[in-house]
């Protein structure tokens, strides 16, 4: 029973991490049209400058603060820069651009922090465990999860409740249109791209102390997030909610029940969702 | 006008689109050899009735009989197979590819040059000669090897008649072929239409009333997604409802 | 207020405005005439922005618009009310609205002669649907809310494209009365019908457009006594 | 006379890089200690280093390069069961020969076996018998086991429970889990162990994966005494950060710092004086089979393969580890094992480090031929 | 970007390409003969990703899943049948290749676009997953090592361990088959797919089913890289899960942007220019992904037409006619 309680917990921990990285994703998606293929790649530059910044600062808090300020930034420029560039070429140009870019921050992390796992230790009491109920559990598991609530309801406030999001959302109804309305629709979307770099890069930060540190981290979640957005419906964050929830108890008891099968296990679900609901189980039909 | 029997019947067709109901119990008739026109306001679901008898989108309602068969809800490519052939409003051919082949990829379709992995498509010359005809008949022989993309509008308005043609259909659904045409290049077109459609059946949407009252057999009008009245020409002018929903008072 | 001078519009490779001129004073209100692809809609959407004319100038109270983003456009005070309504269906009323909206933010002047308020008293219609989506609209709904949508905006021209566009007659009336109104509040409107009728009861001036040109410039009774232009560009 | 290559296959980039790099530092020290004695049949043996990722197919596509440009026909490498598998199965067509002193999956030299490859060093049938014995001397009724879920993995985790029951069938397996290679969150698996309630958790992961497991599962409430393969790693007990969570746990090797015999003693002060550290278990390992591939090279006195193959079968050695004998049957060389555990006081690092180690003896430890299955060696 | 049928400008390097290729080993050290072996088999690779690529603009991120598949399965067979014959190696990967096309091909193609780019990934970690767990068969991590057979073939007997053996082996058979692919692309169902690409619907209102148009040809490129991958794990005689992985699919990405998706010998080059600089650079530097990432962007955001594009558009340069639009083809339509 208690057993039972802890690997619920270890899915909502995991969930909450892929709830993070697949909301951006999502968001920009839903927004701009554009899959970017480099969201995962963000995730893994936040976790490496938390790690850095961990360095020189021991402070995670701050990181938590800087990096997606940083990963912000960045996701600006690469719209403005090269994005942009490339619309005109058509989505294909798009996708392999962020694609490429994927490719060499990956690299680029290689060679400047190394390719290996670097161990993120925490201090204070984040590293402590709290026991209720007989269940002894990690402290910041529960804060992974805390985040992804938090974040998680931010986003859908702004998104539903904000002119921001009305305005976002009109965009992707008919962006020409909306510029007619007198608002900048480039500017929109470079902020959108933005918002989702830097989401992305806040969970990275989330992500570093779980997991540790490692190059081969941005493929790993990439794909997950993708079988998120599969299952979930493409730019639906309900969607990616859903799908992130139901993915973490699968990797969480697949590991308990049928630890032979437990890589794939996500995999046939994505397969099923294919044949059942090809849209995604909150995506509308194409 | 001659009558030997229906080749198209509608009845009772709906279609929305999320709510915004565009077709509302549309029913009318076509008989052989018919020229058939399509009228009405911007909006009223010309185009719509279009994408729903050529198989684009389902209808949400009513039925679709071709030559006596249910044909509703049938994928396009099995319509245009049973010589259904219809046009765009707004040119849409293959913009990269020389008119050449624009068109020889419709007439390889009916000889069945569709998936063939050995055949080379450039080497069957009974659908070269073909593409050949129709490339001259709609006047585009000239420029048969130019990309579409260089074409000038009037010409890519004739390339879209005979990618419908291509396919060799009995009934014929044009949408707004001259839209965007000089007077003389509508001149033109029509005498060409007329041409190129001799024998067939033919349903043409068109908002300039002298291409229509000069061709059609029969006017359906079109208004909020109903037909507001589907007869002979001189009836359809001197119709009140058509006058004030459509053509408004001279 | 408006100075349009021989513009070209294209779309792709179709040659659309041989050379469109116009002008619109402070406060009035001009229609133009023209049959189906004309070009109406795009003399129109040249203005905003929407499409770029490749030669010609247009001065908006003497600033170049010609290479300006729509959205500039609007801020300089210019709204449009396009022919296909363009709401956006996944948003409610009240939000549709809201978009229209021009904040600090976005660079529009003090002067909210419009708002919610004043537009839900023009429109009641919009008042009791403002909880529905868009998309659930009907037709004249749809129009309306577009115009509304736009006046959120203030601007000081509004160019309405065929605003009794697949309407029932009576809905044509209302749409009309409410366009006087607007202008009434010292709004310059330019708009464009088919619908003769209904537009010599509310335009001062009118152009009518032939295959991409202007080809007749005048008042009601000039266009009335123009028996030629009549018959070739506007009737049956 | 032009030198003596030795392709060194490691891992020098990526997760297992400090494992290679380690490695590497034996073989070429012991390298150096030969050319300083005048080479080996008077050539200077040249050691190459080799960057495998781990990666059969990056390891074995570099060794082609190597043979067929250079000329190389002498391997060796210690990281990755995966790569000796490829390696040896290249080395039996290029008519090489390759020498591991880390690749411990049993199945190298049984049935995977062939006569171009041999293993001077343990293997996971003598290391887990080792442990197993260690486990029912102290009277542990409760075991659990974790292992990587590949060859190597695999077979240490087998060969543990087979001599577990042999030695005592009371001893209970009360959990056997597998997870991937470079698994970072171990929640879910310790979880399992947890509930299991054992008193010992044997695992023979090594590296990262070794770490992570170790670090995770003090703070989740694992309390278990930990038997490892590979626990007696400073790097690894540095990169933990935390003693607490290693010290009581056992590890076993062919090769300690703390084997306190005479002839270890010797070497680890010789080379601590040479190179500032010491030559912990993998640069030991490293080295002392590199001493006993020389040896093998100089009773042939040439290096055609065919002659050293000749010469190693078995033959003898005696290095800091104990006697070493190579066996003919499968290329296993038949070894003592050492036994320690991690405790806070040691003379060596001021972090938690093995206390003195114990020897079993190879024959307590031995596979007798028939059971191998190796059959390729029929001359 | 338009491709007249039978473009002279892609036959006579071609020409000249084969005669080079048969003459290597002559003056060529065996070391580079092995080595253009590996160039010949990622060659036919790239070409059929270049198929659905640059001809049908499909982008897929999980090409390697039927690469891979082709590597096992020849691997697995060899391995399990003995006697088996090199030919029937070959031909069981396609097959097993095809069939996985087609499965996976039913399930992928209802989306397109970025969808179906995300799918195709998804799909390529599932084939990796399975890969890796599958250890009784595919050995998983450990991987499993060919042995490469003798071909005996009416009456020839050849003894394929042989490098330079093997390398005229693969030349022939490959070459046959990337020839063929060149044919294909000027037969009816290779200007299909090229129409599809340009305007799906329109080819719809022409008659052409284009769900089975994609399908097949999805399954066909699936089917030769299935054969580049039994090439593969014949050449290396050896196949890890690297085969199956999404780096292989990256690889074979780069290969074709490099070259040019614009030209059929595009990819044939990338492949070259690929597997050369892979063999350089790693020996200066570790870093060589890095570079090869580099060149990637650069190429996506000024020259998408890839070095073929570049060759051409500076040959029409030099001819005088001003290459507008050479070398174009990822137009993709925006949704
Ligand atoms: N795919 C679609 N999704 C949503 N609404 C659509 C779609 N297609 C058409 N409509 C709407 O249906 C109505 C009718 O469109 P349709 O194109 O049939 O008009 P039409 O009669 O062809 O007008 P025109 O004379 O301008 O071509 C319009 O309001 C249009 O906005
Ligand atoms: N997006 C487009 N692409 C290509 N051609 C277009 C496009 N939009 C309009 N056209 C063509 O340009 C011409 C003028 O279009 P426009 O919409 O300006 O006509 P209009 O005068 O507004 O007619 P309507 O009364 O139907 O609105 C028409 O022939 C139309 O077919
Ligand atoms: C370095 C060693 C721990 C490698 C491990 N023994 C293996 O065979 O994979
Ligand atoms: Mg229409
Ligand atoms: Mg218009």
């Amino acid at each position: 029973m208690t057993q039972f309680a802890v690997f619920v917990l270890h899915g909502l921990a995991y969930a909450g991490l892929l709830f993070l990285v697949s909301s951006g994703l999502t968001l920009v998606f839903g927004m701009m049209n554009v899959l970017n293929f480099a969201h995962a790649a963000f995730y893994m530059l936040g976790a490496y400058f938390s790690y850095s910044i961990l360095q020189w600062s021991g402070n995670f808090w701050l990181s938590m603060l800087l990096c997606p300020l940083i990963l912000f930034v960045i996701g600006a420029l690469v719209e403005r820069f090269l994005l942009r560039r490339v619309h005109q070429h058509g989505h294909l140009h798009e996708l392999l651009l962020t694609f490429g870019l994927a490719y060499i921050i990956t690299e680029g992390v290689k060679w400047i922090w190394g390719n290996y796992s670097l161990a993120v230790s925490l201090d204070g009491f984040l590293t402590g465990q709290v026991s209720l109920l007989g269940i002894t559990y990690p402290v910041y598991r529960l804060f992974i999860i805390g985040c992804a609530v938090a974040v998680g309801t931010a986003m859908s406030y702004v998104f539903y409740r904000t002119r921001v999001g009305i305005i976002v959302r009109a965009a992707v109804d008919d962006h020409e249109m909306v510029n007619a309305l007198g608002i900048n629709v480039p500017l929109v979307f470079m902020l959108v791209f933005a918002v989702g770099a830097a989401l992305s890069g806040f969970a990275g930060v989330i992500a570093g102390p779980l997991l540790t540190t490692y190059p081969g981290m941005a493929a790993e979640i990439l794909v997950d997030a993708f079988v998120v957005i599969v299952v979930g419906g493409f730019g639906s964050l309900g969607g990616a909610l859903l799908a992130s929830l139901i993915i973490g108890q699968l990797q969480a008891f697949g590991v308990l029940l049928v630890p032979k099968l437990s890589l794939a296990l996500i995999y046939l679900l994505m397969a099923v969702v294919l044949v059942v609901k090809p849209s995604g189980l909150f995506g509308e039909e194409a | 006008m001659k009558d030997n029997g229906r080749i198209l019947e509608v009845r009772d067709l709906y279609k929305d689109f999320s709510g915004l109901e565009v077709l509302a119990g549309v029913s009318f008739q076509v008989a052989q050899g018919e020229r058939h026109a399509v009228i009405g306001p911007n909006g009223a679901g010309k185009t719509t009735l279009f994408n729903v008898i050529t198989g684009k989108y389902k209808p949400s309602g009513g039925s679709i009989l071709f030559q006596g068969r249910d044909i509703t809800g049938r994928p396009p490519h099995q319509l245009c197979r049973m010589k259904i052939s219809r046009s765009f409003q707004i040119t849409n051919a293959f913009q990269e590819l020389t008119v050449f082949e624009n068109v020889r990829s419709g007439v390889r379709c009916l000889h069945g040059l569709r998936y063939h992995f050995f055949r080379r498509v450039d080497r069957d010359v009974a659908v070269n000669r073909r593409t050949e005809e129709l490339l001259h008949l709609v006047g585009l022989g000239s420029v048969a090897d130019a990309p579409v993309s260089t074409l000038s509008y009037g010409q890519q308005r004739a390339l879209e008649i005979a990618l419908t043609l291509s396919t060799d259909p009995e009934l014929i659904l044009l949408d707004e072929p001259t839209a965007g045409m000089t007077r003389e290049e509508t001149a033109e077109a029509i005498q060409l239409i007329d041409r190129v459609t001799r024998g067939k059946t033919l349903i043409i949407i068109e908002h300039d009333m002298d291409v229509v009252f000069s061709l059609a057999d029969r006017i359906s009008v079109l208004h909020y997604g109903r037909i507001l009245a589907s007869d002979r020409p001189h009836v359809i002018r001197d119709d009140q409802r058509v006058k004030d929903a459509y053509l408004g008072e001279g | 207020m408006l100075e349009v001078r021989d513009i070209h519009s294209y779309y792709g490779k179709s040659h659309i405005l041989h050379g469109v001129s116009m002008t619109l004073q402070e406060g009035e209100m001009v229609c133009l005439l023209g049959r189906n692809g004309v070009g109406k809609s795009t003399t129109l959407k040249s203005i905003m922005g929407m499409v770029r004319p490749r030669s010609g100038s247009i001065r908006f109270q003497g600033r170049e618009l010609i290479g300006l983003q729509p959205y500039q456009v609007a801020r300089l005070g210019v709204g449009i009310v396009p022919e296909e309504r363009r709401i956006f269906g996944s948003l409610t009323v009240e939000e549709n609205l809201l978009i229209g909206k021009k904040n600090a933010l976005d660079g529009g002047d003090g002067a909210q002669a419009w708002t919610l308020e004043r537009v839900y008293q023009v429109f009641p219609r919009l008042h009791e649907r403002r909880t529905n989506k868009g998309r659930h609209l009907s037709g004249g709904e749809q129009q309306m809310l577009t115009v509304a949508r736009t006046l959120m905006g203030n601007p000081r021209l509004i160019l309405v494209d065929e605003p009794t566009e697949g309407l029932a007659p009576l809905i044509v009336q209302d749409v009309l009365h409410m366009l006087a109104q607007v202008r009434r509040s010292g709004v310059t409107v330019l708009m464009v019908e088919q619908n003769f009728k209904a537009a010599v009861q509310v335009a001062d001036r009118f152009y009518v457009m032939g295959k991409g040109q202007i080809v007749f410039e005048g008042d009601v009774d000039a266009l009335l006594a123009a028996d030629e232009v009549r018959k070739t560009y506007l009737e049956v | 006379a032009d030198t003596i290559k030795l392709g060194v296959v490691e891992p020098l980039s990526g997760t297992f890089k400090d494992i290679g790099e380690r490695y590497l530092a034996g073989v070429q020290y012991a390298a150096d200690e030969i050319n300083a004695a005048g080479g080996l049949l008077g050539r200077k043996v040249e050691v190459i280093p080799i960057d495998s990722e781990v990666k059969p197919d990056v390891a074995t596509r570099k060794a082609t390069k190597l043979i067929l440009k250079e000329g190389v026909n002498f391997f060796c490498g210690g990281t990755g069961s995966s790569v000796g598998a490829a390696m040896s199965a290249l080395m039996e067509k290029q008519g090489g020969l390759f020498f591991t002193y880390g690749m411990d999956a049993a199945s190298l030299t049984g049935e995977k076996c062939n006569r171009h490859f041999f293993r001077p060093g343990g293997s996971t049938d003598g290391r887990s018998y080792a442990l197993a014995q260690w486990v029912v001397k102290n009277g542990y009724k409760r075991v659990a086991g974790i292992a990587q879920d590949y060859s190597f993995g695999q077979e240490a985790m087998a060969a543990f429970k087979k001599k577990l029951k042999e030695l005592d069938p009371t001893v209970e397996m009360v959990a056997e889990l597998y997870h991937p290679l470079g698994t970072k969150d171990y929640a879910p698996y310790i979880s399992q162990l947890i509930a299991a309630e054992p008193e010992v958790v044997f695992t023979s992961n090594w590296g990262n994966d070794l770490m992570l497991l170790l670090k995770q599962g003090k703070p989740m409430g694992l309390k278990a005494k930990f038997v490892c393969y590979y626990a007696n790693d400073d790097v690894l007990i540095k990169g933990i950060a935390d003693d607490e969570a290693v010290i009581g746990s056992i590890g076993a090797e062919v090769y300690m710092l703390s084997i306190p015999t005479e002839a270890n003693k010797a070497f680890v002060k010789k080379y601590h004086e040479a190179k500032g550290h010491y030559p912990t278990w993998l640069i030991g390992k490293g080295y002392t089979a590199t001493m006993f591939w020389a040896e093998a090279v100089k009773k042939a006195g040439t290096t055609n393969v065919r002659k050293v193959i000749q010469a190693w079968e078995g033959l003898s050695y005696d290095g800091p580890a104990g006697t070493w004998t190579m066996r003919a049957c499968d290329h296993q060389a038949q070894v003592p094992y050492w036994i320690g555990e991690i405790v806070k006081e040691n003379p060596f690092f001021d972090h938690a480090y093995v206390a003195d180690a114990t020897m079993i003896p190879a024959e307590d430890v031995a596979v007798p031929c028939e059971e191998t299955g190796c059959k390729a060696m029929g001359k | 970007m338009r491709r007249r049928s039978g473009n002279p400008g892609s036959v006579f390097p071609g020409i000249a390409l084969v005669g080079g290729l048969l003459a290597a080993p002559l003056f060529l050290p065996l070391y580079h003969v092995n080595l253009l072996t590996e160039v010949i088999v990622f060659a036919l690779y790239a070409v059929s990703y270049n198929l659905l690529l640059g001809y049908a603009g499909l982008l897929s991120f999980g090409h390697a899943m039927f690469f891979g598949t082709g590597a096992y399965v020849t691997a697995v067979a060899l391995a399990h049948l003995p006697g088996l014959s090199v030919g029937s190696a070959i031909l069981l990967s396609v097959a097993a290749a095809t069939l996985a096309g087609v499965v996976t091909g039913a399930l992928l193609l209802r989306h397109k676009g970025s969808y179906f780019a995300l799918l195709t990934l998804a799909f390529n970690a599932l084939f990796y997953a399975v890969a890796t767990k599958w250890h009784s068969v595919t050995g998983g991590d450990d991987g499993l090592s060919v042995n490469r057979p003798n071909l005996d073939f009416l009456g020839v007997h050849l003894d394929l361990s042989d490098i330079t053996t093997f390398y005229y082996f693969a030349l022939i058979t490959v070459g046959a088959l990337i020839g063929y692919c060149w044919h294909f692309t000027h037969t009816a169902m290779g200007r299909t797919v090229l129409l599809v690409r340009e305007n799906e619907e329109r080819m719809k209102f022409l008659g052409y089913d284009t769900n089975i148009s994609r399908l097949l040809l999805f399954t066909f490129t699936g089917a030769l890289a299935g054969c580049a991958g039994s090439y593969y794990a014949l050449f290396f005689e050896f196949t890890s899960i690297s085969a199956i992985s999404i780096e292989m699919t990256t690889t074979v990405l780069l290969m074709t942007f490099i070259g040019g998706t614009g030209s059929f010998l595009g990819p044939v080059l990338g492949a070259l220019v690929y597997t050369l600089l892979h063999d350089k650079l790693s020996d200066i530097t570790d870093r060589w992904p890095l570079i090869m990432g580099l060149i990637f962007i650069v190429m996506v955001l000024y020259v998408p037409g890839g070095l073929s594009g570049l060759i051409v558009s500076i040959r029409e340069r030099l001819a005088g006619t001003a290459g507008k639009n050479a070398a174009q083809p990822l137009e993709g339509r925006k949704p």
